[in-house]
């Protein structure tokens, strides 16, 4: 029920923007603007998606995580108690 | 006009999936007090349930101020969630003034309990606890109390007042329990409540109409943990003397005897306690200084207070009876209970943080074994709103 | 040439309440956690190193007055590998600002309504995000000002409040495992109050009205969020002992449920999460101007401003999946968290400060 | 760039609908043309005279009889008749015009438009045969309200005279308090059908002259038909124009337009309303009143602090109310709770329904007792107080609490000194309740986060909304949260004045101030 509220609210605010916001960028011409909305707007959607449909997308978190593995025995010795 | 459209729909979508959290007042059965006994399959949680209409001034009702409400299972946050299977309303937690575990629950350990109490949202930490002594949480909790129509309260107030006012009580809150249960150097004690005796029942409404011989709620004695666990009561004495060397009393009253039958009454105003540890071949040990500032509430008898030989007279009465209970209560804690309820071990922690590393595991042993000193001081301030006694005879 | 100029005063407030929002409410536990009783030892450590390293900020950036933080590492380290840092640099700046929903989010449904779903809350908290970047950096800084004095106002207030509650055994004995602990726990305290300044970079130099004094400013607004930070770990350990500190999560919160002076100040520990939340909000305005800009500096965007809406969306269905759980997020934090800050934060401006004595030595030595 | 283009293309309109011509030398076509344009308009009155029956000496008075005072009319005739026998014949023009201009406000034109103007400004048009050039004569009915005491903004201590409708007496009641030769007065006239007069009034030095060439700039960038009152001119130049908090400071009383002009402020006056206008206004000149500087330092500054209160009274308490009984009874007070809880018993609305409810019947019984006569004022307000005060509570329909809570905010709503003010207050207490129903103090939080990035955006012609509270201006808060007392306010409000910055005298720093007190 909460997941499909959100994935409702998230598909309505593409909506809202993909009406108001986009086709104003593209007649201005302002290309790059129109490129990270789209991009924005499509990651959003797909998150609000693998929500409902209980398919998982890659977590940025977990990269972060991935790219300091190889720390990760020094910063236990740093960081846990004592 | 679709643009608005949209617009419309997203913000309803929004407000219609708001409002989860949202209860009115009148939907929330209001837990006032929650006793906690061990039972066979469990627990047994007694909720002390606020009725509104009774209490509200306007409505007369024939209702009883609370509603008591009691569910057995196996599992606290299971049982507590059980009750709105029978109640009509959510119980709501957050004025909780009292948690009263029963003497069995109190000897089978509370640790589980307080752990739900600290995780759950709906505790705040501002409740006090108690023991049913010799009886039932359920059994104090059902006990209707005269002009504080809310028992619960009647307790939190009672139990604030008897500490400040008569000196063996300690409200004891969820945090320093906790501290006290993980602390290595220090085990905690708390109250004690007893059901007074008396021939009328006390769980229905008559009792208010009644003026005396009904049952009633009394602090008694102080329950001493060790960890997590009851091991033992503290006499009233005795609580006394914990309550001085842990330096909770603010007022309290006292009297001695000056000769048989005579007796001289001391209000005590203030006290202070200060800790002092020493070591010697490896051994620590302390030295509780209290000092004590007292009025003279009342003299019996023909005894001229004002006279200065007698002065000292009067101040080592009280030193001597004040000795006495803080004696009683260390040797009580060290010989029977072997529970160090008055954070000595804290003390030598702080002090000696390298002694206390190699003791720190035998540590009830060598609290049973441990040199301690007491030194009462007695500073006289007022002597009331007479100087001596009305009847003491003038010499002219 | 329509640049936006904000005043000292808005700069110290800027620096204060990145400093105090990142830290009051969630480092206290971490910090407890690793060196006890001493942890406030090391929100001292911490307070000190971290304004030598605003200091060394300052000089970086007082070399290159008119540019950005993101200019700054194209100019020194080359367009491809200073692309690359930009990139990294927006990520974390996009990844944290839907980290600070996840927290409120978090927070509330943690402490006080825990029925409410989080993408609700922090649906709003980011609709007030989104209209703060738009409404610009002069008016938010402005705000800011606003926002910082209320925020220490209340939190002030509620420490002094809660005062009655302390006990000076809890501090007791100090320093028990010497002064390793307390090092320690200050990196944990940095990595979220010292280091996260570096966004202050991208307005650092080039939008303040008068860049001598400057300097000054976002170290007295540091030292004062350093301050506000201390006095809440201090007072956590002071009021509830480092045990029950370590292991709550919102130490400060608890702290706050222990006020009781008769009965006008009681149950108010909501002016601790109003004050957090008002810091926060700081944090993450900054956080997501600090992206903006940066992209819009990268991939040369003309309005920026056109972009905020779908990157606020983008950041609410973030906030949804950052963080599974909080089991997840504080090993995430020790883990992920203090390395990355600690890349971007100190090693990156320690690389750029390298850089530029070489460059000028070797310019020097042409000329 | 977009708007001068814009006007020049309104003027052609303009033109357009009014052709440029020049009056003819012949009178009776002059006065042929004049009418038709007019058509039947029976106010229009046109008198043709002759002088000792010489056709040279025929000219005509053309007035509009509504405008006119009888009286100026009865005089003006009078004098001409003395002057029949030093009227020449070739010079009739001049010799008629010599003599008004000097004993009247003359003026001169030879265009159509302009004489139209003139006659529709209230002024006799003199024509004489034989020549191109009119001229006209001030004979306009300055009669009006007489100045009364303010309606709306009432002191106890100060000046009780309000402005009127009338253009001239109000600049009148500002110029006797400010006597002085810099302060300067320029008219303007906007509104393309209604042709109102506007002026603006400053003092040399003191205002900034950004200020009050911005001012300008943007009056004259009005383009609408018609101008009724100041806040059409407010709507029109607004920095932020969605923004519901007022940016000018309307008043009708001249003492607080005279403090104003001496902050530095401009003063726009509106022909036809009794509000003037001034700006830049901050937000805490909102709630500043005038008889703050005519009571004690302390008491008033008590006064505004009351002020401030009752600002997050109005704002706050029926959103708090909500958050608290539905969302965080952990915060109410036990005995508190118990008695909500009683009270509350068998009410059917929520507490969010039940405020709404009854904040919009507030609402509606505020409008309906501006709306409604005089003398059934008492009447509604009984009806009002019972209905909602008592039968509602005692019929259990809501609860006693929430009626407290209304009225509360309904009383603090009105000792906010400005009412443009209290509007938008009240207005944004709404969104708050809103905002608390929905989630809680946590929705209230955002709001005001929002409300506060809200005020520090907007900005009165340029000079940011919270000045001086944020941007925080060293020394500019004496007259803000507190008033201090006079003499310690050595300066005029930051960012508003121009070149001259003290009010009070270099030399009273230097001097010994403790001589005034050896007197005692």
């Amino acid at each position: 029920m909460k997941n499909t509220l959100f994935f409702l609210f998230v598909t309505a605010t593409t909506l809202i923007i993909c009406v108001t916001v986009i086709p104003n960028l593209l007649k201005k011409r302002l290309y790059p603007e129109f490129w990270v909305s789209i991009v924005a707007l499509g990651l959003s959607l797909l998150i609000s998606f693998s929500k409902v449909f209980d398919f998982s997308v890659p977590n940025p978190s977990d990269l972060i995580l991935w790219i300091y593995s190889p720390l990760k025995g020094l910063i236990q010795g740093l960081l846990k108690q004592g | 006009m679709k643009l608005n459209g949209i617009i419309g729909l997203s913000i309803t979508l929004l407000i219609l999936s708001g409002c989860w959290n949202s209860r009115e007042i009148n939907e929330l059965s209001i837990s006032i007090a929650i006793g906690i006994d061990k039972t066979e399959r469990g627990y047994r949680i007694t909720h002390q349930i606020l009725n509104p209409k009774a209490i509200s001034t306007k409505i007369y009702t024939n209702e009883t101020p609370i509603i008591l409400f009691s569910e057995e299972g196996e599992n606290v946050f299971s049982i507590i969630r059980q009750n709105t299977a029978e109640f009509p309303r959510k119980i709501y937690n957050s004025h909780v003034r009292m948690v009263v575990f029963g003497e069995d629950m109190a000897r089978n350990g509370i640790q589980d309990v307080l752990d739900f109490l600290l995780r759950d949202h709906e505790f705040r930490t501002d409740f006090y606890f108690a023991i049913a002594k010799g009886t039932t949480a359920s059994e104090v909790l059902s006990i209707l109390t005269p002009l504080e129509f809310i028992p619960g309260i009647r307790l939190y107030n009672s139990l604030e007042n008897s500490e400040s006012y008569l000196g063996i009580t300690q409200s004891v809150d969820i945090l320093d329990l906790v501290q006290c249960i993980i602390s290595d150097g220090k085990n905690p004690a708390l109250p004690g409540i007893e059901i007074t005796t008396g021939e009328k029942g006390s769980d229905t409404l008559d009792v208010l109409t009644t003026v005396s011989g009904k049952k009633g709620l009394k602090y008694i004695d102080m329950g001493v943990f060790k960890d997590d666990k009851l091991i033992g009561w503290l006499s009233e004495d005795e609580s006394k003397g914990f309550n001085y060397i842990v330096g909770n009393v603010k007022n309290n009253i006292e009297y001695t005897h000056y000769n048989e039958k005579d007796q001289i009454t001391y209000e005590i105003i203030d006290s202070a306690k200060k800790i002092t540890t020493s070591v010697v071949n490896q051994k620590p040990s302390l030295l509780v200084e209290i000092r004590v500032k007292a009025n003279i509430g009342a003299v019996d008898g023909y005894f001229d207070i004002m006279k200065k030989e007698n002065e000292s007279m009067v101040v080592n009465l009280l030193e001597n009876r004040l000795q006495e209970f803080c004696e009683s209560a260390l040797r009580k804690a060290q010989t029977e209970l072997h529970s160090d309820i008055f954070g000595f071990g804290e003390v030598i922690h702080v002090k000696y943080p390298k002694l206390w590393k190699e003791i720190k595991s035998n540590w009830s042993v060598e609290f049973s074994r441990l040199p301690v000193e007491f030194d009462v001081t007695v500073e006289l301030n007022k002597t009331g709103e007479i100087s001596k006694s009305v009847f003491t005879k003038e010499e002219s | 040439m329509n640049k936006k100029i904000i005043t000292n005063k808005q700069l110290f407030s800027l620096a204060a309440g990145g400093s105090i929002g990142g830290s009051v409410l969630v480092s206290a536990p971490l910090m407890a956690g690793i060196a006890k009783q001493d942890a406030w030892i090391g929100a001292l450590i911490a307070l000190i190193y971290g304004a030598c390293y605003i200091f060394m900020l300052t000089c970086l950036s007082s070399q290159f007055p008119n540019m950005n933080f993101v200019e700054i590492i194209q100019t020194l380290l080359g367009k491809w590998l200073g692309s690359a840092f930009c990139v990294y640099y927006i990520f974390l700046c996009i990844l944290l600002s839907a980290h600070i929903p996840w927290y409120v989010g978090d927070f509330l449904t943690t402490m006080v309504m825990p029925e409410t779903p989080q993408y609700f809350v922090n649906a709003i908290y980011i609709i007030a995000l989104a209209i703060g970047v738009s409404y610009g950096l002069e008016a938010f800084a402005r705000a800011s000002e606003i926002f910082l004095k209320a925020g220490s106002f209340l939190f002030i207030l509620a420490m002094v409040l809660v005062l009655p509650n302390a006990h000076i055994g809890n501090l007791q004995p100090i320093l028990e495992n010497g002064i390793l602990p307390p090092l320690k726990s200050s990196v944990v305290l940095s990595s979220f109050s010292t280091f996260t300044l570096i966004i202050l970079l991208m307005i650092y130099p080039s939008n303040i009205n008068e860049p001598k004094k400057a300097s000054k400013e976002f170290v007295k607004g540091y030292i004062w969020g350093g301050f506000i930070s201390f006095t809440s770990i201090f007072l956590s350990i002071l009021v509830l002992g480092w045990n029950i500190t370590s292991k709550s999560r919102y130490a400060a919160y608890i702290l706050a449920n222990e006020i009781e002076i008769g009965v006008i100040f009681a149950r108010i520990e909501f002016i601790v999460f109003a004050s957090w939340i008002l810091t926060q909000f700081v944090v993450n305005v900054l956080y997501f101007y600090a992206g903006i800009s940066s992209l819009a500096h990268l991939l040369k965007l003309k309005q920026s401003g056109k972009v905020i809406l779908p990157l606020s969306l983008f950041l609410l269905a973030l906030a949804e999946i950052i963080f599974p759980g909080n089991i997840y997020q504080e090993n995430w934090i020790v883990f992920g968290w203090v390395p990355f800050i600690i890349t971007l934060g100190l090693v990156l401006p320690l690389c750029l400060f390298i850089v530029y004595w070489i460059k000028r030595l070797v310019s020097g030595k042409q000329v | 760039m977009k708007t001068p283009r814009k006007i020049t293309q309104a003027k052609k309109r303009q033109q357009a609908s009014f052709p440029e011509s020049n009056l003819g030398s012949d009178l009776f076509a002059n006065l042929t043309r004049i009418k038709t344009d007019f058509g039947q308009n029976n106010d229009l009155v046109v008198n043709v005279l002759q002088w000792d029956d010489n056709p040279a000496c025929i000219y005509a008075v053309l007035y509009l009889i509504s405008f006119t005072n009888k009286d100026t009319i009865n005089s003006l005739s009078d004098e001409i008749d003395s002057l029949k026998n030093k009227v020449s014949t070739k010079e009739t023009y001049s010799t008629l015009r010599d003599f008004f201009s000097g004993i009247r406000v003359c003026k001169e034109g030879s265009k159509l438009m302009d004489l139209y103007a003139e006659l529709l400004s209230g002024n006799m048009v003199f024509l004489v045969n034989g020549s191109e050039r009119y001229f006209s004569v001030l004979a306009e009915n300055t009669e009006g309200r007489a100045v009364e005491e303010p309606s709306a903004q009432t002191v106890i201590r100060g000046p009780k005279d309000g402005f009127t409708e009338n253009l001239n007496q109000n600049i009148f009641l500002v110029r006797k308090r400010i006597k002085n030769t810099s302060l300067k007065l320029e008219n303007l006239s906007v509104g393309k059908l209604t042709k109102t007069a506007i002026s603006l009034m400053y003092i040399k030095g003191i205002a900034k002259e950004s200020i009050i060439q911005e001012i300008r700039d943007r009056i004259n960038r009005i383009e609408i038909d018609s101008i009724l009152e100041g806040a059409y001119i407010e709507e029109w130049i607004k920095d932020d124009r969605y923004s519901i908090f007022p940016v000018f400071l309307s008043s009708e009383k001249p003492d607080s337009v005279a403090a104003a002009l001496t902050e530095g402020k401009v003063a726009i006056f509106t022909d036809g309303t009794p509000y003037v206008l001034s700006a830049p206004a901050v937000m805490v000149d909102f709630f500043h009143s005038s008889e703050d500087y005519y009571h004690h330092f302390i008491i008033s500054s008590l006064m505004r602090i009351l002020r401030y209160m009752a600002f997050f009274i109005t704002l706050l308490t029926p959103a708090l109310y909500i958050g608290i009984t539905t969302f965080h009874h952990e915060m109410i007070p036990t005995q508190l709770l118990i008695s909500i809880a009683a009270q509350r018993e068998g009410v059917p609305f929520s507490t969010f329904l039940e405020g709404l409810i009854l904040e919009v019947t507030f609402e509606v019984l505020r409008e309906a007792g501006v709306r409604m006569p005089r003398a059934i004022g008492p009447a509604i307000s009984i009806v009002g107080a019972l209905v909602l005060g008592q039968a509602a509570v005692d019929a259990g329909i809501f609860s006693a609490a929430i009626v407290i809570v209304v009225s509360i905010t309904a009383i603090s709503s009105f000792s906010i000194p400005n009412y443009e003010m209290s509007n938008a207050i009240r207005t944004a207490r709404f969104v708050f309740m809103v905002l608390a129903g929905l989630i809680g103090l946590y929705g209230i939080f955002v709001g005001l986060i929002v409300l506060t990035l809200h005020l520090c955006k907007i900005k009165s012609i340029g000079i940011p909304y919270m000045t001086p509270i944020a941007p925080h201006i060293k020394g500019g808060n004496k007259d803000t949260f507190f008033r201090f007392p006079l003499w310690s306010m050595k300066k005029r409000p930051y960012g508003i004045h121009g070149i001259d910055e003290r009010r009070v005298a270099d030399e009273y720093d230097k001097q010994d101030k403790t001589k005034d007190q050896e007197f005692r």
